[in-house]
């Protein structure tokens, strides 16, 4: 068995999902994405015993193109942050009846396959296939299952749509371009290339594009909170915890090492971009009134210093930026479902017209706030850790880059617990908040513990991730 | 050779099956004589080489571009029989005239002497001329026809200009003689004027910019089968012929020339797409969307590799995703006076399967990965960058990201509106078959592009 | 054995915490007290316990737990460390604390959320440990912030008013701003240094002489003060103290006077070798400490709410206690910070006791006379108020004036300020009481009808407390200092640790006492010679006003930077996003224009086709072969 | 009279009849003057020898063509004046677009133009009937049977077009 | 027998049909009326076929003129159909004014 088991599983399991009916689907897409986890697990084991479980067949011979999954500690790492924030999701979504639920759960795990395989590919070409393969599901998602006005909806997703796909064309330029260069599209290929300054500065402004999109950086953010407030929750958790670190992964493992000259000379430029969008994100983020958008904006910041963290180049940097994508991964799912939760009962996202909840279900108001509380990145939660490394990452190259971004702690907790105050706290308004089931608990049970466990002790994904990311800072310092 | 034969022969029997009233067999028989030809086509049997006196000649890239031709006709012959169902006596007359269109098509590719080229596109467009105005009730079918058949002839005239010119130049019609005299002894420059000529006529016919101005409103006049001919078969035929005329007959590419093409390929892209965008009709969406296609395929004319490879990929990809397209818009606008997109409405919740293709066969179109039009665009960027055009891509790159905003219209129209009427929830079985083999094949050529690419490789 | 023995003085509290989250409820108020209240002492006993260890041996004791972060340059561990400093705090913290939990088993005996209450107290005190001790500077940041998210949550303890969850956020967040100094801190230091460790860290800077002139370690120690100005209210992150008394005394007694708010002490205190590698940055502190002290003192001198003035005073006696770090007399900051969680801790739990007994009155002008009333409450807070006033020889007085020794030595304006700000103290604190406990009764017959001493869980601790501010100068008289020369091994810098007694000294201490007596005596003739009463706040007028309305510096920062953030936040998002957002849609429509325009082209006018077609024919015609 | 005066004389007639039957407003009149000019191009045939080509040329085009238009008007009853007056601008710009492409067209070629002193002149037949016949029927078979094709479909086409419909049954 | 072009040039056979074929397309261009636009059609290929016997003649060789039959079936099979869509439109519309026929556009 190797990695691509995963793959097959995963887009079996659509098909499995979508014939199995609307009234099992749920189940059906559970189960197929829990056996996607144990199978990432087998995986790690096999990874950790020291075997390779990588996969390589040609698929095109001309151009010489290879279905070529790779299996390192940051292919695995993402592998499973994707394959359990989607059992997570879709096991949160329990609460909700969709209808055509067939087709929507399909959409999930056709989604997860996807992101799977942009995390796992290892052949620019699959890489992008799957990477805009991903694109499709979430797009049916939020438009079919979205919420809000329909007109505005359409307008909001089919900009994200275009505004990604948009982006991307332009990194599939880039692959072009590296394909003639290398003759293949092989990532130790293209690593392997010597590319000029110039080359490498219009090939990295490419990638850059496709990335700053989705990831997204300031100012290519705007599809951003208006998507996240439309999707439906569980589109808006997919979105914000997997498919944002599609790009962050990206970065990571192809714009940087490929075109590393350009990333150094223009580092500061991408670093400030990133490190305005952290305090343009927080600053926007006090005035919302609407609590997904809220969230939307903060995850806005947040992953403004994953990036400005990945483009310091530095080890730290880039290990704080996986170990906060994988933090942030949980957190924003847990911040959302929250969000979820009370859209279930009080059918709004209005701040103003949410509050006295903590009154009404101490359980869900205690379990919100830890999840709120690791996404302002209180010391002892995962978030802590990732934070901390970017930020001392930052400091290295330029303390005021850190001072700046380090504001995002001061104004994350304003905002954040503003939401806290005016969502949770307060006198019982008339409305009744139902306490949350064991189902929806369960769901925040596991991220709490996951940003414990790892806030306190990150060391097993540390030593996954390491030897991978010395590797890829080996080849970005190769000049 | 034998295959232009057959193919005009079951044309005849298609004819004379409407005077022994064999009239309900007339599309299976003419389905299951394509199949036979196609069979016949690319078996071994069906020899290489120059015919009758190099009338005709017959290569890989001819085989191959006729395979396509076969399959695609028979894909519109399927649908025929339920089109038309309402004129039931005029059918054959249709089957014959799309099977002459066959070998007209069939002439075009595989022509070793430029009387057999011309006389194949005159009976491509005159079928096509017919088929246009063939509903004669209605004005928009005869205006429709009306407009073809005055600047296609206008265009054949041009043609016939240019083949003049060359034949004065060097005297002779074949193309293995004129092919030696170019790339031997001196000639007179008529012919490169006649070359300019020839191109122009073609590039009037695969609807580039500025001479496109006919397709949309041909496409949106004509009966939807008709607009399927015309926007599938008809200009990759007609796309294909260009390729081999380039190859065959310009000695060098000069980079005037070169220029000529880049300009109006970046046109039909930029033009096509963005005039799309407004449009409510599909047919002319498509018409549209069908120029900017012709931009993309015009791009195979400055590569250097592989150029039959990539025009075939993504000739075939075009086809397959027009075929499923219009297998679903048939179904939909059957009855209907107009063909805007409002009539999509609500479909991807009564018709899931059917919306699915359709969805899947835009997504095509729009160049998204796993269906064959993704592979198409990237074989041919590739190549097109590799030859040294980087604006050119940078402008195809813009132009797909327009172009994905008015397919999304019609995806948006499926899955977010409400229909107002109820459609009739009898899918003919044919329409479903149809427009599921062809996104099977789709998709299959995706997952198996060498397939196609490397087959003139 | 010793390592165990940490972990349960670390994770006693934690269990505690545990147990009254989860199962407090089904428990029921008297297992949760009791659960609660053990769980510190515990802690109490197992610092004991190593208090004597550390006294008999004189060797810190390290506990490493395993790696935690992990950096290219160098790791953090999980790691623990109990010296002497640590020691005491741990100490002070957990006997307090213990007092503090006994305490308020019966003050918060009527409340549905009690067991939510000790589980954050227990909470609090986890992370008060991990504080002190840590073994190295992350360490301690998770329980800076650990102390300020307890701090959090029990100020805004009666969620339900939203004035106190404002008073909640808002200490909150003015501690993140001066966290993030300290993180920026802990980056310079591990930059520099490639540890946090804090032994290491002092190995690294003593042994390495080129530091000093490296200015990055000024900064170093300028962002350490900016995180400790945040959690022990300094200038200008102070305004969060006071409203911070919207949580329940017992909070405010352990938190926001004994424990917590003197972590930026301990916390100056453990680096105190970075400081003094920085000269201008102690002299900062000093200025800031003095500044502090006497802009709280001055404040505190017309407050009404018997809670704000025993805050204000606590904001002012950090001040001294920073004013004494800035002579790097850290040593006299220890014995301040011991002797000031005495008194003020008894002072709070005292006021709570009051307010217990008048069922939540706050508010001096509706109090008086419960001298008789509450005969145990008024004796243990004259003992303490004394000791804060400095008083011959009650702790306080010990404390105090080794402060104001230390700045006579070193600067004589701020000795000057400092005495002032004592002066003051004396008045106000004399203040409090004269309005607390003498004159009349002024508030309704109701309260007058009900009013009686507290239960003794309640005056236990408080006798308990007042005994210690009594006598708690004892561990550091002049000239023959236990606490100086218990500190001597970590501090390990000569000059402060014995004063000689001169007769310089003996003048100052006198001029100390005379001053604290000039307060009291001002308070005297004012409050009980003269019997006012403060007015009601429309008759505030002058510069009372001012102090009143603690200088405006709340609305100052109001304008100054909460303000103008919101409104850049509104104005970003009113028109920034919508520029960004119409900027991308701007294709489209600029696209769509376009369309719109070509649509009329195709007019359907075949002539016009043929046009578009000659020209065509004709431009290709001369650009290949006419040009 | 030369040759070359014969063809002069042939050419203005040819040219002076296209350009009459495109400017005449009579529809009849446009047809008569498209016969002469195409008994004008017969006259160019002649001049070539070609008697052959020259007769069919006749044939069909003057014979069948003109025929089925004049046949097409007269059913139409379109031998009256009653086009609409056109636009300035639509004359303006086919005036422009013939003055442009004449222009072009004819500098192209005669740029283009080779000199050309002495002619090929091998003294064999080329085109009598027999040697017509010969090239027509061997070496351009294959095309000779496509064009029945064309034709065939042009009569489908034509009966297509205007063949009422009948009811299935 | 002597090559008739020695005498007249071939240059003049091809300016006097370029001026045809010009002249065929100002046609196109000038009229509306349908059956006029076909007539100037026939005369662009005329002038089409009377370069092809004269580049006949110029290369001395009989497959300019077959292509001159070709040419002439194609001229005859497009005026049948055109004529018929002609009819048929004569028959909805009362009318052969191509200005008529403006419904397909936008």
């Amino acid at each position: 068995m190797n990695v691509s088991f995963i793959l097959i599983l995963l887009l079996f399991g659509t098909f499995a999902t979508y014939l199995a009916g609307d009234k099992f689907a749920k189940t059906v897409a559970l189960f197929f994405s829990l056996a996607s986890v144990a199978g990432s697990i087998f995986i790690l084991n096999q990874h950790n015993a020291g075997i390779d479980e990588s996969f390589m067949i040609n698929w095109i011979s001309n151009p010489n193109i290879y279905i070529a999954l790779k299996v390192d500690g940051l292919s695995l790492a993402m592998l499973l942050l994707t394959t359990v924030l989607t059992s997570l999701i879709l096991f949160s979504s329990f609460g909700n009846n969709y209808n055509n639920s067939k087709s929507f759960y399909a959409l999930v795990l056709f989604m997860s396959f996807a992101m799977v395989g942009t995390f796992l590919s290892a052949d620019a070409f699959l890489y992008y296939i799957f990477w805009e393969l991903a694109l499709i599901p979430i797009y049916f998602i939020a438009l079919i299952w979205g919420n809000g006005d329909a007109d505005e909806r359409k307008r909001a997703i089919v900009k994200f749509f275009i505004y990604t796909l948009a982006g991307s064309l332009f990194m599939l330029v880039a692959f072009i371009y590296l394909f003639q260069k290398a003759g293949s599209l092989l990532i130790g290929d293209l690593y392997a290339i010597r590319l000029t300054e110039n080359e490498q500065f219009w090939i990295f402004a490419a990638f850059f594009l496709a990335y700053a999109i989705k990831i997204p950086i300031f100012p290519f953010h705007t599809w951003q909170a208006n998507t996240y407030q439309m999707s439906p929750s569980v589109g808006t958790m997919l979105l914000s915890g997997i498919m944002l670190k599609m790009g962050l992964y990206s970065v990571i493992r192809w714009q940087l090492p490929i075109a590393p000259l350009a990333a150094k000379t223009y580092m500061d430029i991408f670093i400030l971009l990133s490190v305005i969008g952290v305090v343009y994100g927080s600053i926007v983020a006090l005035k919302q009134r609407n609590l997904k958008k809220l969230l939307a904006y903060s995850s806005l910041a947040h992953v403004g210093l994953i990036a400005a963290g990945a483009y310091s180049l530095s080890f730290d940097g880039l290990r704080g930026a996986v170990l906060q994508m994988i933090a942030h991964g949980f957190v924003v799912v847990g911040l959302f479902f929250a969000a979820e939760i009370i859209e279930r009962r009080f059918q709004t996202q209005e701040i103003s017209e949410m509050g006295g909840i903590r009154i009404q279900d101490n359980k869900f108001a205690s379990m919100f706030m830890i999840v709120m509380l690791a996404s302002v990145a209180l010391p002892s939660t995962f978030n802590f850790i990732g934070e901390f490394t970017l930020l001392y990452s930052l400091y290295n190259v330029n303390i005021w880059f850190a001072v700046i971004a380090g504001t995002t702690i001061i104004l994350g907790a304003v905002y954040m617990l503003k939401m806290f105050q005016h969502v949770m706290l307060g006198e019982q308004t008339d409305k009744v908040f139902k306490g949350i089931t064991i189902q929806e608990s369960v769901v925040f049970v596991i991220i709490i513990a996951v940003l414990l466990f790892f806030g306190l002790y990150p060391k097993p994904i540390n030593d996954l991730i390491t030897p991978a990311l010395q590797d890829i800072v080996t080849k970005i310092n190769k000049l | 050779m034998n295959t232009l034969i057959a193919i005009s022969g079951l044309g005849i029997l298609s004819l004379l099956a409407e005077i022994f009233n064999g009239r309900k067999a007339i599309v299976p028989i003419t389905i299951i004589g394509l199949l036979a030809i196609l069979g016949y086509n690319i078996s071994p049997y069906n020899h290489l080489g120059t015919f009758y006196n190099n009338m005709m000649f017959v290569d890989k890239f001819s085989v191959a571009f006729t395979s396509l031709f076969i399959v695609v006709t028979i894909f519109l012959i399927a649908l025929s029989h339920e089109f038309y169902k309402e004129q039931a006596t005029k059918i054959s007359d249709y089957v014959a005239i799309k099977v002459f269109l066959l070998a007209g098509a069939v002439a075009m590719v595989s022509f070793g002497n430029l009387s057999m080229f011309f006389l194949g596109i005159e009976v491509l467009s005159i079928s096509l001329y017919v088929l246009a105005a063939s509903n004669r009730l209605n004005l928009r079918s005869n205006e429709a026809g009306m407009k073809y058949f005055l600047m296609g002839s206008f265009a054949s005239g041009i043609i016939l200009f240019g083949i003049c010119l060359l034949y004065g130049a060097t005297g002779s019609f074949d193309l293995m003689n004129m092919y030696q005299i170019t790339h031997s002894v001196n000639y007179p420059q008529w012919y490169y004027i006649g070359i300019i000529f020839l191109v122009i006529g073609m590039l009037f016919k695969i609807a580039t910019v500025p001479f496109h101005f006919w397709a949309p409103d041909v496409y949106e006049g004509s009966p939807a089968l008709t607009t399927a001919t015309m926007s599938t078969l008809a200009k990759i035929v007609a796309m294909a012929a260009l390729y081999k005329i380039s190859i065959l007959l310009i000695p060098t590419q000069t980079y005037s020339f070169q220029m000529i093409i880049v300009c109006v390929a970046i046109a039909s892209m930029i033009v096509g797409n963005i005039m799309a965008l407004r449009q409510n009709n599909v047919k002319r969406m498509f018409a549209f969307s069908g120029i900017s296609h012709a931009g993309f395929m015009l791009m195979v004319l400055l590569i250097l590799n592989n150029s039959a490879g990539v025009l075939l990929y993504y000739a075939t990809a075009y086809a397959v995703a027009g075929i499923a397209f219009f297998a679903v818009v048939l179904y939909v606008t059957k009855g209907k006076d107009n063909e805007t997109i409002d009539l999509f409405n609500g479909f991807g919740k009564t018709h899931p399967l059917l919306a699915a293709v359709l969805t899947a066969s835009l997504l095509s179109m729009a160049g998204i990965p796993i269906l064959s039009g993704f592979f198409a665009k990237f074989f041919l960027l590739n190549q097109v960058l590799l030859s040294g055009w980087t604006v050119l891509v940078i402008v195809a790159i813009i132009s797909s990201i327009i172009s994905v905003g008015y397919y999304f219209k019609i995806i948006l129209a499926m899955y977010t509106k409400d229909s107002e009427k109820d459609l009739p929830n009898n899918i003919p079985f044919i329409y479903q078959v149809v427009a599921i083999l062809a996104l099977v094949i789709n998709i299959g050529l995706g997952l198996y592009p060498s397939i196609v690419y490397n087959l003139l490789g | 054995m010793e390592k165990n023995l940490a972990l349960v003085l670390l994770l006693a509290p934690l269990c505690g915490f545990l147990f009254n989250v989860f199962l407090g409820k089904k428990a029921g108020k008297g297992i949760v007290g009791i659960v609660g209240t053990l769980s510190i002492l515990v802690s109490f006993v197992a610092s004991m316990y190593f208090f004597s260890l550390i006294q008999s041996t004189g060797k810190p004791f390290q506990v490493d737990l395993f790696k935690w972060i992990t950096l290219e340059k160098f790791n953090v561990n999980f790691s623990f460390l109990l010296d002497q400093l640590s020691v005491l705090w741990l100490m002070f913290v957990t006997g307090i604390g213990t007092l503090i939990h006994m305490y308020s088993i019966s003050y918060m005996h009527d409340d549905e959320n009690m067991h939510k209450f000790f589980a954050y107290l227990n909470l609090f005190v986890f992370f008060m440990i991990t504080l002190v001790m840590g073994g190295n500077l992350l360490i301690l940041f998770i329980g800076w912030e650990g102390v300020g998210l307890c701090s959090y949550l029990l100020i805004g303890f009666w969620y339900k008013n939203q004035d106190y969850n404002d008073a909640a956020k808002k200490a909150f967040i003015m501690n993140r701003v001066g966290d993030l100094g300290l993180l920026i801190g802990l980056f310079i230091l591990g930059y520099l240094f490639n540890t946090l460790d804090y032994a290491t860290l002092k190995t690294a800077i003593l042994s390495n002489s080129d530091i000093l002139s490296n200015p990055l370690v000024g900064i170093a120690a300028l962002c350490l003060f900016i995180g400790a100005t945040g959690k022990s209210a300094q200038i200008p992150l102070y305004t969060w103290l006071p409203d911070a008394m919207a949580g329940p005394t017992p909070v405010s007694a352990l938190i926001h006077a004994a424990t917590m708010v003197t972590a930026g002490i301990f916390m100056v205190t453990r680096m105190h070798f970075v400081f003094d590698l920085a000269p201008y940055v102690q002299d900062v502190i000093a200025v800031i400490g003095a500044a502090t002290a006497i802009l709280a003192a001055s404040i505190g001198l017309v407050q009404n709410d018997i809670k704000k003035v025993l805050a204000y005073s606590t904001v002012s006696q950090l001040g001294l206690m920073f004013l004494a770090l800035g002579f790097g007399a850290y040593e006299v900051a220890v014995f301040h910070v011991i002797t000031h969680a005495f008194f003020k801790a008894c002072l709070f739990l005292g006021s709570g006791s009051v307010i217990h007994g008048l069922h939540g009155e706050q508010d001096m002008r509706n109090m008086g006379g419960l001298r008789k009333a509450m005969p145990i409450t008024f004796w243990t807070m004259m003992i303490s108020t004394l000791a804060i006033s400095g008083i011959f020889p009650l702790s306080g007085f010990w404390s105090k004036d080794e402060i104001l020794m230390t700045a006579f030595h070193g600067n004589i304006v701020l000795w000057v300020v400092g005495s002032i700000a004592s002066i003051m103290t004396a008045f106000y604190m004399f203040r409090l009481m004269y309005l607390t406990f003498f004159g009349e009764f002024r508030g309704t017959e109701e309260q007058k009808h009900h009013l009686h001493e507290s239960p003794s869980l309640i005056t236990i601790p408080l006798i308990i407390l007042a005994i210690l501010a009594a006598i708690g100068g004892l561990i550091s008289l002049p000239g023959n200092s236990w606490l100086n020369h218990y500190l001597a091994p970590l501090l390990s810098k000569g000059e402060h640790a014995a004063h000689h007694l001169g007769t310089t000294e003996y003048v100052l201490m006198a001029v100390a006492t005379v001053g604290a007596l000039l307060g009291i005596g001002l308070a005297y003739s004012k409050y009980i010679k003269n019997g006012e009463v403060p007015p009601q706040d429309s008759e505030i007028k002058g510069i009372a006003k001012t102090l009143y309305n603690k200088y405006y510096v709340d609305e100052a920062y109001e304008t100054l930077f909460v303000n103008p953030i919101y409104r850049l936040s509104h104005f970003f998002r009113n028109y920034f996003e919508v520029f960004f957002s119409e900027v991308v849609f701007a294709f489209g429509k600029i696209a769509n224009a376009i369309a719109i325009q070509g649509k009329s082209i195709q007019n359907g006018n075949i002539g016009l086709y043929l046009f578009a077609f000659v020209l065509g024919v004709s431009s290709i015609l001369i650009y290949l072969f006419l040009v | 009279m030369s040759l070359l005066t014969i063809f002069y004389i042939l050419s203005a007639i040819t040219i002076a009849t296209a350009f009459l039957t495109i400017i005449s407003k009579n529809p009849i009149h446009s047809a008569i003057y498209l016969v002469i000019s195409f008994f004008s191009i017969a006259g160019h045939y002649l001049l070539f020898n070609a008697q052959f080509l020259a007769l069919v040329h006749i044939i069909v085009y003057a014979g069948a063509i003109m025929v089925l238009f004049l046949f097409t008007i007269m059913l139409m009853n379109l031998n009256k004046e009653d086009e609409p007056h056109k636009k300035l601008a639509t004359k303006l710009a086919a005036a422009v677009s013939f003055g442009l492409v004449c222009f072009v067209m004819l500098a192209v070629f005669i740029k283009a133009m080779p000199i050309i002193d002495t002619y090929k002149q091998t003294g064999q037949d080329f085109q009598s009937i027999k040697v017509l016949g010969k090239v027509l029927l061997n070496e351009y078979m294959v095309p000779f049977e496509f064009a029945s094709v064309l034709l065939l479909v042009a009569m489908i086409g034509a009966v297509l077009l205007s063949k009422k419909e009948k009811s299935i049954q | 027998m002597q090559n008739i072009l020695q005498q007249i040039g071939i240059e003049n056979y091809i300016y006097l049909s370029v001026i045809l074929f010009c002249i065929g397309i100002f046609g196109v261009l000038y009229r509306r009326n349908a059956i006029i636009m076909f007539m100037s059609i026939e005369i662009m290929l005329n002038a089409v076929n009377l370069l092809f016997v004269a580049f006949s003649t110029f290369h001395q060789d009989a497959q300019g003129q077959v292509f001159v039959f070709f040419s002439m079936a194609v001229a005859a099979a497009e005026v049948a159909v055109g004529l018929a869509i002609l009819v048929s439109i004569f028959r909805n519309l009362s009318s052969i004014d191509i200005d008529n026929l403006k419904n397909l556009k936008g």
